[in-house]
């Protein structure tokens, strides 16, 4: 049972019903969106930055397991606020301590799929011109057949 | 009810427990099944007594191996009785020998006017293939769709025939999701009649059923080892002999020439034309004691074995609300059972049965069109083998109840956030 | 003189006596190799007690597969010392490897008007599959030849590279007849300096020479595990990460994709990319094994050590009168030694060699092309491994010269046939 | 030892070394030549037929290991005399017994050369016309790599 309790623990089941800023943002001024063809896993995540590059609001929303949905939750709620030369530092294994429970390396990917999104998204602006970061490059584990 | 739970005993890895000491209850064989101490034995034996390479080496070890890497390919043209040894050619597993086929009969046979027919049922190995051959001749593909009640039947074949006219028919013989096996006979029968070529993806049903290539009269025929409790890292190519001779060879390399010179080369006979390099010696030699494991067992009590297990569980499974059943509620059915829950995802589904002991698979089982067809992206499959037991099954039954209730929702609340 | 002599008591085959009670002494390990008691227990260990189908199995047993399947991947990364594991592609054996270049590779940057150069030393798995895809794209193949010495200097390289300017230099590591190795950075440097792409054939190389593709700057490297005291049924492919992933893939099927529709597929990232169907999981596992035994032992060790017991036959076979050595007197020497006798055919002395216990390999050694260039259809190969022992190289010698006076003509007469 | 005195018995080395009928044949009628590229071994076997059908003259050339040439020079000694239905009759089975020892499959390859050259021999005149039998069709243990 050992690995059962481990990672559905009350605090991710409780993020997985009652999900912290899921749905839409209006305002947005970056989104991003992906997949894990391989599980269904599906998220979106829209942010709100000050000119100056701060979170003032972080919405997800998507599909799939408990893991992947209720980290996406932990994660947006946990960006509010930060800056993004901080959330450029938040790297794979800060989203994975996030997140608590030990994860597998096969469900480690369910957890990570958000935080993906959310590198991405800071380097995607809804209006083009407002991006002054370059393209993605994040580095952490390896993401096997993920894009 | 007979049972064949003694034959347990003949499996190390099924004494084994998960964690805190339940008992294992793998159900996870469509992936890949469990081996006999036989067949480990039989690759320990020829490591440590007799290996050599194959193939024209004329000391001791190597007339040994090369007699029992033959042999085996004798025993593999019995159990899926062919008329030739010839016929069988080893290969580096089913993906491997469908590459071979779309390749090399692909190339020479196949041009932008013809259409390769495929049900939406196929594993991927079974539409990939075809897929990079189309992207490169530049035919097209069909796929014959699944009715509501998740069978095909073989009027819609016979009309796709009519309408495609395909130059390949490739199907499985079972469904690795649906739990469907398909009539294989009579399909290959009507894919003649409107001259198409035939492929069957045996890898799901080789384990699990008698299997008669020159009865099912098919012309390509392919199935794994690792399935039927053979080792990794080895497959089976069946072709009918004209067929495979009129082909050009599929991989480059030592034992597959006559003759090699700097100008070019002269392939050698059947086998050996498509067996390119050093073959998986000692995993024929253990596949042939998987199928000697297996037919001793005998397929048909194996099936009926299965049947029943998978039977049981179907039933005890669709008692559960909100539980919907992947495949028919009648159906020439084989040991698989896929389902999905409304309140759990197939990943939580599988990793809380985990930690019951019990092994199923989850996600999409390398068959994404079909997925997309049944409108999910992931569902939870338990594969039965013969040496499940009816326990196991209501085990699954049980567990699956446990996990729909645990996912449900139950109007829990967020702890605000700590700061840090 | 320090020896390894007691490594020999951790592989079960080498205890082993052949016929009527003679020891065996097993000098076919060009061919293939032996396996310590190590790596045929984590063959079974994985067998027994955790083996499942890996990726995105989430049950215990799979994650454990999966886990111990990557580790493997590290393991030969490090092995071969590639700067990311994903460079580490598991393909069935060293043939299917270079197949894998040469179509995926190939098709993509070889044209009519490219040049594919080789060495007339090559192996058939490094010339046919680019004889196919010169028969494909219409490329050209150019040989390097051999000197009379045997040797091939990097003066000739240099100038055929100069001439030929060719897309892909594709050449082994060392050679399985002649006994010597290239200079494999020098070579690779060379061709970069002329645009070439380098291949590197390590089939040779990798079970017996401390192996760094980074050094190397190669481009591609390919081994099989049987070579190295590894399983059957696996081989690697090194890549550098750019060209891998600017290649299409190979084999089409489950795994190898990120998504399949109706209307075709994305491939999956590397290593993932190019491994199609189910992977040999256990062999990789067993693999991992075989490095770390090799490498525990240390490859210089080995190559020190082949080389002392190889010098030490050649020394003693060239005082046979009427043997030929295929190979050069002074050389960058592996543990390979080939030879012919006036007297007596490479299968006549193979055969009698077997009678004495000594397993040795007759034949072209699947390098038709330099044999031709050598103006023999045949020789006789002793390949040493580090298990082998100075004694059976003398007792190598003492056998051959007793064959060559069997097999000298005496002044025989043929009885008149006896009628029936 | 076992094997080595059982393949190499006396008058399989006479055979090699005092072959019968070794060299070419004057007026032969009949003709074929075939290799074994994988062990090298090569054998040429010379015909006279009468018009009947008989076999007034065999002789045969060739290189290659012992079990290779001696095999041919018996198998020339013991056809001559034979009509073409007797050879045609002479299966694989009865070649290995006529050779003598018992070979390992890869040695009965070296010994049924001459053998699949004669059967080929019989079906190729040197004077087409003559040739009233058809292609050849021979069955017999399969003979892996060779054509
Ligand atoms: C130099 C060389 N290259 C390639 C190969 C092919 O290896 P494999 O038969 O394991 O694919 C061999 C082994 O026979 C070899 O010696
Ligand atoms: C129906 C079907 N076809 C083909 C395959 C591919 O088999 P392998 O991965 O052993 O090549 C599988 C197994 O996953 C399967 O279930």
């Amino acid at each position: 049972m050992a690995s059962e309790q481990d990672i559905y623990e009350e605090h991710v089941l409780d993020h997985y019903e009652d999900p912290y800023h899921r749905g839409p943002l209006n305002g947005a001024t970056h989104a991003h969106e992906a997949d894990n063809p391989l599980c269904g896993d599906q998220i979106h995540i829209d942010l709100k930055l000050t000119p100056d590059g701060k979170v003032v609001d972080a919405w997800f929303d998507g599909e799939g397991c408990v893991i992947s949905q209720a980290s996406a939750s932990m994660l947006v709620e946990t960006i509010e606020g930060k800056t993004l030369e901080e959330l450029q530092q938040f790297s794979a294994q800060n989203m994975l301590a996030l997140f608590g429970p030990k994860l597998t390396p096969n469900r480690q990917k369910c957890c990570l799929l958000s935080w993906r999104v959310l590198q991405s998204a800071i380097h995607s602006p809804l209006n083009p011109s407002d991006d002054e970061l370059g393209g993605p490059s994040f580095s952490g584990p390896s993401l096997g057949e993920e894009s | 009810m007979p049972t064949l739970t003694h034959c347990r005993d003949d499996f190390p890895i099924l004494q084994r427990s998960v964690a805190d000491g339940i008992p294992l209850a793998f159900l996870d064989n469509a992936a890949s099944t469990q081996r006999p101490q036989s067949v480990i034995n039989a690759i320990t034996d020829c490591y440590e007594r007799y290996y050599a390479n194959v193939h024209r080496g004329i000391h001791t070890l190597s007339e040994e191996s090369t007699t029992r890497y033959e042999k085996s390919r004798t025993s593999l043209a019995r159990f899926v009785n062919a008329e030739h040894d010839h016929e069988i050619i080893y290969t580096a597993g089913a993906t491997a020998a469908i590459n071979t086929v779309a390749r090399s009969w692909g190339n020479e046979n196949v041009t932008a006017n013809d259409t390769i027919l495929l049900t939406i049922a196929e594993h991927h190995a079974n539409i990939v293939p075809w897929q990079q051959l189309a992207a490169s001749v530049g035919c097209r593909i069909e796929f014959l769709p699944l009715q509501d009640d998740f069978n095909i039947e073989t009027d819609a074949v016979r009309s796709a025939l009519e309408r495609f006219q395909p130059k390949m028919f490739a199907f499985t013989a079972a469904s690795n999701v649906l739990g469907t096996t398909f009539p294989v006979t009579e399909w290959t029968r009507l894919a003649h009649e409107h001259g198409s070529t035939v492929l069957i993806d045996a890898a799901q049903s080789a384990p699990h059923q008698v299997m008669d290539v020159q009865a099912w009269n098919a012309d390509f025929v392919v199935f794994s080892g690792h399935k039927v409790c053979g080792p990794n890292g080895i497959g089976v190519l069946y072709g009918k002999e004209k067929l495979l001779e009129a082909m050009p060879p599929f991989l480059g390399g030592g034992g597959m020439i006559r003759r090699v010179t700097t100008d070019g080369f002269e392939p050698a006979e059947l086998p050996d034309k498509f067996e390119a390099g050093t073959p998986p010696i000692v995993e024929a030699i253990a596949l042939e004691s998987a199928v000697e494991y297996v037919t001793a067992i005998g397929l048909d009590e194996i099936e009926k074995h299965e049947q029943r297990l998978a039977t049981h569980a179907d039933t005890g499974l669709r008692q559960i609300e909100g539980l919907r059943m992947i495949g028919p509620e009648t159906r020439d059915r084989n040991g698989i059972v896929s389902f999905v829950l409304n309140h759990a995802h197939s990943h939580d589904v599988a990793h809380a049965l985990d930690a019951s002991g019990i092994a199923v698979r989850a996600g999409h089982h390398c068959t994404m069109p079909l997925h997309r067809a049944l409108g999910t992206s992931a569902t939870t499959r338990a594969s039965f083998y013969f040496y499940n037991t009816m326990d196991e099954a209501d085990r699954l039954i049980a567990a699956v109840a446990e996990v729909q209730k645990k996912f449900a929702p139950t109007g829990r609340k967020r702890q605000p956030r700590s700061s840090g």
